[in-house]
């Protein structure tokens, strides 16, 4: 196996791994972390592509790399974002769950009114 | 050999992410993930992507990492509540078995990826005379697409908008983040002054490699940032109010003579985002070098995070 | 492909915006304000010209960034689609431009504020972000326009700084985040299989294979996440009704429309040959279901904002239907012809309506104090104009002549008719008596008269108020515009009884849906024997509501709205592969 | 001559080999995290500058050899940074420590 295949099947089980923890974990900073695992998983898959796209004299397809780089910093912008509103939201109501709280309705007496 | 070291590099990254999923503890969840960005560069060198590993290690690993240790300690009072909350065995059965699913029809499509594969290599090999520049990377992101660079630098300014904007009222205008104290004769300051130096000669030389070597202005204004942070963080600076003239100005002047001079493609070279003939590398060299403040400024703040003092007047 | 004639003018669609927020940023004090009226001409003016570019050539305006042609270098591409959404967005932004500067003007002399501060840089981003998901050509360059969009979006949700929109916008932000990582997924696989990001080369180079199918599955599932259709809307009902009411206007009418746009970008333009009729009835399976159980959810919600954000959510669905009509199951793809048209024009009839009755509920709000539905009596008196605005973009959206949603339900179902798809006509009629329900039950209460005069606590900005009208009205005559490219024989005598029989029907069916399912419904002046029979129904109505509203609760859990979104590519995925 | 530098590149990379592992070591076996800086901060700096040594008889030119004692002296000085972060967070944390 050459190191794209292996990286991009490695890319692949990161990309799972980051849904499973996205999905499972309740605390929202651990939700992100999860994100950029998976985020990490696309962009070494899209790594493994520009390396198997080498040629004219280049290790990697330049196009898909110089993707990667802009795609790195869009991530970071969104983990900071994302870090700064949890951040605000611990301060603001000293809890940081996302669990909706509608509080439970009262049916109103059915029928006979 | 380079094959059981490529092997041993993907199992690692793997235990690595499955640690920072299902670790307890948040604290070491973020220590697993700053390893596993340390790994994933060298990932990225054995797949030929240097410019890539420098901005993975730059700003993935680097600035992404210190981002989250400095949130993972100001939330520590709020685990214990999320542990409750964890989803029941047959909610996380399920997610297990969708996100299984999905790995699967994914590593059916990678196997079964073209070959030979498709490629803009010789396409960017062909054109990159035209640009002046010697980095293939540096041409596709400051020539041929261009547009992505600038969008990206917008996307940053977007970004440190929405953080200032959770600021509280009272703060707004004022300093961002909490004032680190530092004892000024300490070991801490003494570095944050012997250091800087070193550190913004070696995130020009960067940013100056980047015209034909890997490296570039973002590689370079991470740099930049984390030396500006140094400082901060030894208490001999503080953050600037948001509200001060230089610093706006700092912020829009990359993207500002991006756009002005893309303009001037549109008039001189027939397109907006052109180059006139001979004049691709200056110009390029120009905007790496206006870009170059904005990001490091924008990096940094944005690790500082929202206005919380108020001004004083 | 080379660039045409006003192809900088695209360029210009998307710079203008972002610089002004450049501009904004810089200035500061009172100038963001001033800077964004000042784009808001611009912009439209630039929509214009591009809209008369188009129609000058007849063809797409294109423009090759840098003077590079794809696949090495990015277009910008502007078709009939894109023209009519820059258009519609550049008037809806308008609208709300001028309602915003009652509730975020800075009085003269005061220092530099944070809310007016960042939302007029913020609306302007989001302007700038969706022009640019309009008239990209280039999947990554989407990819960038759909994050700048979510970026610009989320601090809209929370610019009140309140815990509970704080977390609404925490979990918009997660979600969206989520569904974007998954279309970069989907663009990585396009990428390593035909080496190209570009539309229209990859419509000549995609096949039928597992690369493009999982991209199918994964991109779409991804934006409809971004969209909130049906059952991936955990985020839009908080994250609606807690902004503040320019804000819920500029996130309802238009920023779900960038996905949506993306959407139809995909299937339409990308892989029309890979799409299959079981994935199209899928997405307009989605869509019913999202009529259905949102409407009758509406109609038990207590506070207008969240019955309107709900309503959003139905109007969504109703905006999916289009995919299955699309469909020509002789030629096995999706062909642009009378469902496009009918799903566009409802489209818009929904971001100006929409706005409108955001805007209206958020005069309201201030002038009450409060938005519960059954404290509204007396309002129409109090503010005649507000209520106003919110029956004509009520009667808009629920496809009554004149409006623009009447021609598209038109549309709509000649197209359903002309692919023999019964069960689509049914959908239709069905939702828009299911839009006539909420509205006349916000109305009954609304027309109520009031035992004493309403006293408002606040006066509201007449301007405001006006600019909410005007949408609306906008909304109702759309019909007039949009028949200019039509052909006119969708046009019959309003008062023949074919015509006034669907009318009557969807006031006449809102009504007694409003009745039936309403939390607390308006009280009807009928006698013990009505309610003798009404006992049971109302019980059985009730159980239904409540059915549906436990259902809904149970999908905005995350790890339940998750496990769905993942379901749904796999759903996707399996359509793609087992349908042809 | 070359026997004699071989000798010495194998002893000083084995050497720094010894203090990255003691270090390793450390870091898992050590109770508290200044501890564990301890022994950290020991494999960085000896062990890193161990094997640039013995890297050095091998260099091409004069530039390459002044680029490996750069690289060992950057680390030093964002070692010592790091480890004094940590050190003051740790701090903050718990005064005690």
């Amino acid at each position: 196996m050459n190191e794209a295949t292996l990286f991009a099947l490695c890319a692949v089980l990161l990309v799972g791994a980051g849904l499973y923890g996205l999905i499972v974990n309740p605390h929202p900073l651990r939700k992100i972390l999860a994100f950029n695992v998976v985020g990490s998983g696309v962009f070494l898959l899209l790594g493994a592509i520009a390396r198997r796209g080498a040629g004219a004299g280049f290790g990697g397809d330049p196009v898909p790399q110089a993707l990667l780089i802009t795609g790195i910093v869009v991530a970071f912008s969104a983990t900071a974002l994302a870090v700064a509103l949890l951040l605000r939201l611990h301060d603001a109501a000293g809890s940081v769950t996302l669990a909706s709280e509608v509080p439970p309705k009262v049916e109103p007496d059915a029928g006979s009114r | 050999m380079m094959e059981a070291l490529n092997a041993g590099l993907a199992l690692l990254l793997l235990a690595l992410a499955v640690w920072t999923i299902v670790a307890r503890d948040a604290f070491a969840a973020v220590a697993g993930f700053i390893a596993y960005g340390l790994l994933l560069t060298l990932a990225w060198v054995q797949l030929s992507g240097v410019d890539v590993a420098l901005t993975e290690a730059a700003i993935g690993g680097g600035l992404t990492g210190a981002l989250l240790i400095g949130a993972v300690g100001r939330l520590r009072d709020t685990e214990a509540t999320a542990r409750v909350e964890r989803p029941k065995a047959l909610t996380r059965a399920l997610a297990a078995l969708v996100a299984g699913a999905v790995t699967v029809a994914l590593a059916l499509c990678v196997l079964t990826l073209p070959d030979p594969a498709p490629t803009l290599a010789p396409d960017v090999a062909a054109n990159i005379a035209a640009t002046g520049v010697g980095n293939p990377i540096t041409a596709v992101l400051l020539a041929f697409r261009a547009m992505d660079t600038l969008l990206e630098a917008i996307v940053l300014v977007f970004a440190l908008i929405g953080v200032w904007s959770l600021a509280p009222d009272r703060a707004w205008g004022g300093r961002p983040g909490v004032r680190h104290v530092a004892d000024p004769n300490g070991i801490l300051a003494y570095i944050a002054r012997v250091l800087p130096p070193i550190g913004i000669i070696v995130g020009m030389y960067i940013f100056w490699a980047g015209a034909d070597h890997p490296g570039g202005k973002f590689q370079g204004a991470t740099i930049l940032a984390a030396m500006w942070l140094l400082v901060m963080m030894a208490g001999l600076t503080d953050a600037p109010p948001i509200s001060r003239a230089w610093l706006r100005i700092g912020l829009v002047a990359g993207p500002l003579v991006f756009i002005a001079i893309g303009l001037a493609g549109a008039v001189t070279a027939g397109a907006f985002l052109a180059y006139p003939d001979g004049y691709a590398k200056p110009l390029i060299i120009v905007i790496e070098l206006a870009l170059m403040p904005t990001l490091a400024l924008i990096l940094a703040l944005l690790l500082v995070g929202a206005p919380q003092r108020t001004i004083q007047r | 492909m080379t660039t045409t004639p006003g192809g900088l003018l695209l360029a210009m669609a998307v710079l203008v915006p972002f610089v002004g927020v450049l501009a904004g940023l810089v200035l500061g004090g009172r100038n963001p304000q001033r800077v964004a009226l000042l784009t808001l001409v611009l912009g439209l003016g630039i929509a214009a010209a591009i809209a008369d570019a188009y129609l000058r050539s007849g063809e797409a305006v294109v423009y090759l960034l840098g003077g590079w042609e794809p696949p090495l270098g990015v277009a910008l591409r502007a078709d009939g689609l894109s023209v009519v959404m820059l258009l519609a967005v550049a008037v809806v932004i308008g609208g709300i431009g001028v309602y915003a500067c009652a509730d975020f003007g800075t009085p003269p002399g005061e220092p530099e504020a944070r809310r007016p501060f960042t939302f007029w840089l913020l609306l302007l981003a989001v302007w700038g972000s969706i022009n640019l998901v309009f008239v990209s050509g280039d999947l990554f360059t989407l990819y960038v326009a759909l994050e700048l969009l979510t970026f610009a979006g989320v601090p809209l949700v929370c610019l009140d700084g309140r815990g509970e929109t704080l977390r609404a916008a925490l979990r918009y932000l997660l979600f969206a985040l989520l569904g974007s990582v998954l279309y970069l997924l989907g663009a990585v696989l396009l990428y390593g299989t035909y080496g190209t990001l570009d539309i229209p080369l990859l419509a000549e180079r995609v096949r039928p294979e597992p690369a493009a199918w999982a991209a199918a599955a994964l991109m779409t599932t991804g934006l409809l996440a971004k969209t909130a259709l049906f059952p991936l809307h955990l985020w839009l009902p908080p994250a609606h009704a807690g902004a503040p009411a320019a804000a819920s206007a500029v996130l309802s009418a238009l920023v779900v429309k960038g996905s949506w746009f993306l959407v139809i970008r995909l299937w339409f333009d990308v892989m029309p040959g890979v799409v299959t009729f079981p994935s199209a009835q899928l997405l307009g399976a989605l869509g019913a279901a999202a009529i259905l159980i949102f409407s009758v959810v509406a109609l038990r919600q207590e506070r207008l904002k969240l019955l309107i954000a709900y309503s959003t959510l139905a109007q969504i669905g109703y905006l999916f239907l289009m995919f299955p009509l699309a469909f020509d199951p002789a030629a096995g793809l999706l062909d642009d012809g009378s469902a496009l048209a009918g799903g566009m024009l409802q489209a818009i009839s929904h971001a100006t309506a929409k706005a409108a009755m955001f805007m209206a509920a958020g005069s309201i709000y201030a002038a009450l104090g409060h938005d519960r539905i059954a404290g509204l009596a007396g309002i129409a008196r109090a503010m005649p104009i507000s209520v106003l605005a919110f029956a004509l973009g009520g009667v808009a959206l629920m496809g009554i002549l004149p409006s623009g949603a009447y021609l598209a339900k038109k549309l709509l179902l000649e197209a359903a008719a002309g692919s023999g798809q019964w069960w689509w006509e049914v959908v239709l009629q069905a939702g828009g008596v299911l839009t006539g329900s909420y509205v006349v039950l916000v109305l009954a209460y609304a027309l109520r008269r009031a035992g004493a005069p309403v006293e408002l606590k606040k006066s509201v900005s007449r301007i405001a108020q006006a600019a909410a009208l005007a949408l609306a009205v906008c909304s109702l005559l759309l019909a007039g515009a949009a028949l200019g490219p039509l052909p006119r024989t969708l046009l019959k005598n309003p008062l023949a009884l074919a015509e006034l029989a669907p009318v009557l029907l969807t006031v006449l069916g809102g009504g007694a849906l409003a009745v039936g399912f309403g939390f607390r419904p308006p009280r009807l002046p009928v006698g013990d024997a009505a309610s003798a029979i009404g006992g049971p129904v109302r019980r059985a109505t009730l159980a239904v509501g409540g059915a549906f509203e436990r259902a809904d609760g149970v999908l905005r859990r995350w790890p339940v709205a998750s496990i769905a979104l993942l379901l749904v590519a796999a759903l996707f995925g399996w359509t793609l592969v087992a349908g042809r | 001559m070359s026997v004699a530098l071989n000798v010495l590149t194998v002893v000083a990379v084995v050497a720094g080999a010894f203090f990255f592992l003691a270090g390793t070591v450390g870091l898992l076996r050590f109770p508290d995290t200044l501890t564990r800086l301890h022994a950290l901060t020991k494999a960085d700096n000896l062990g890193l500058g161990l094997v640039v040594l013995g890297l050095l008889p091998h260099v091409g030119s004069v530039l390459a050899g002044i680029k490996l004692v750069a690289i060992w002296l950057l680390v030093l000085l964002s070692g010592a940074v790091a480890s004094q972060l940590i050190a003051r967070a740790t701090r903050q944390r718990d005064p005690d420590a």
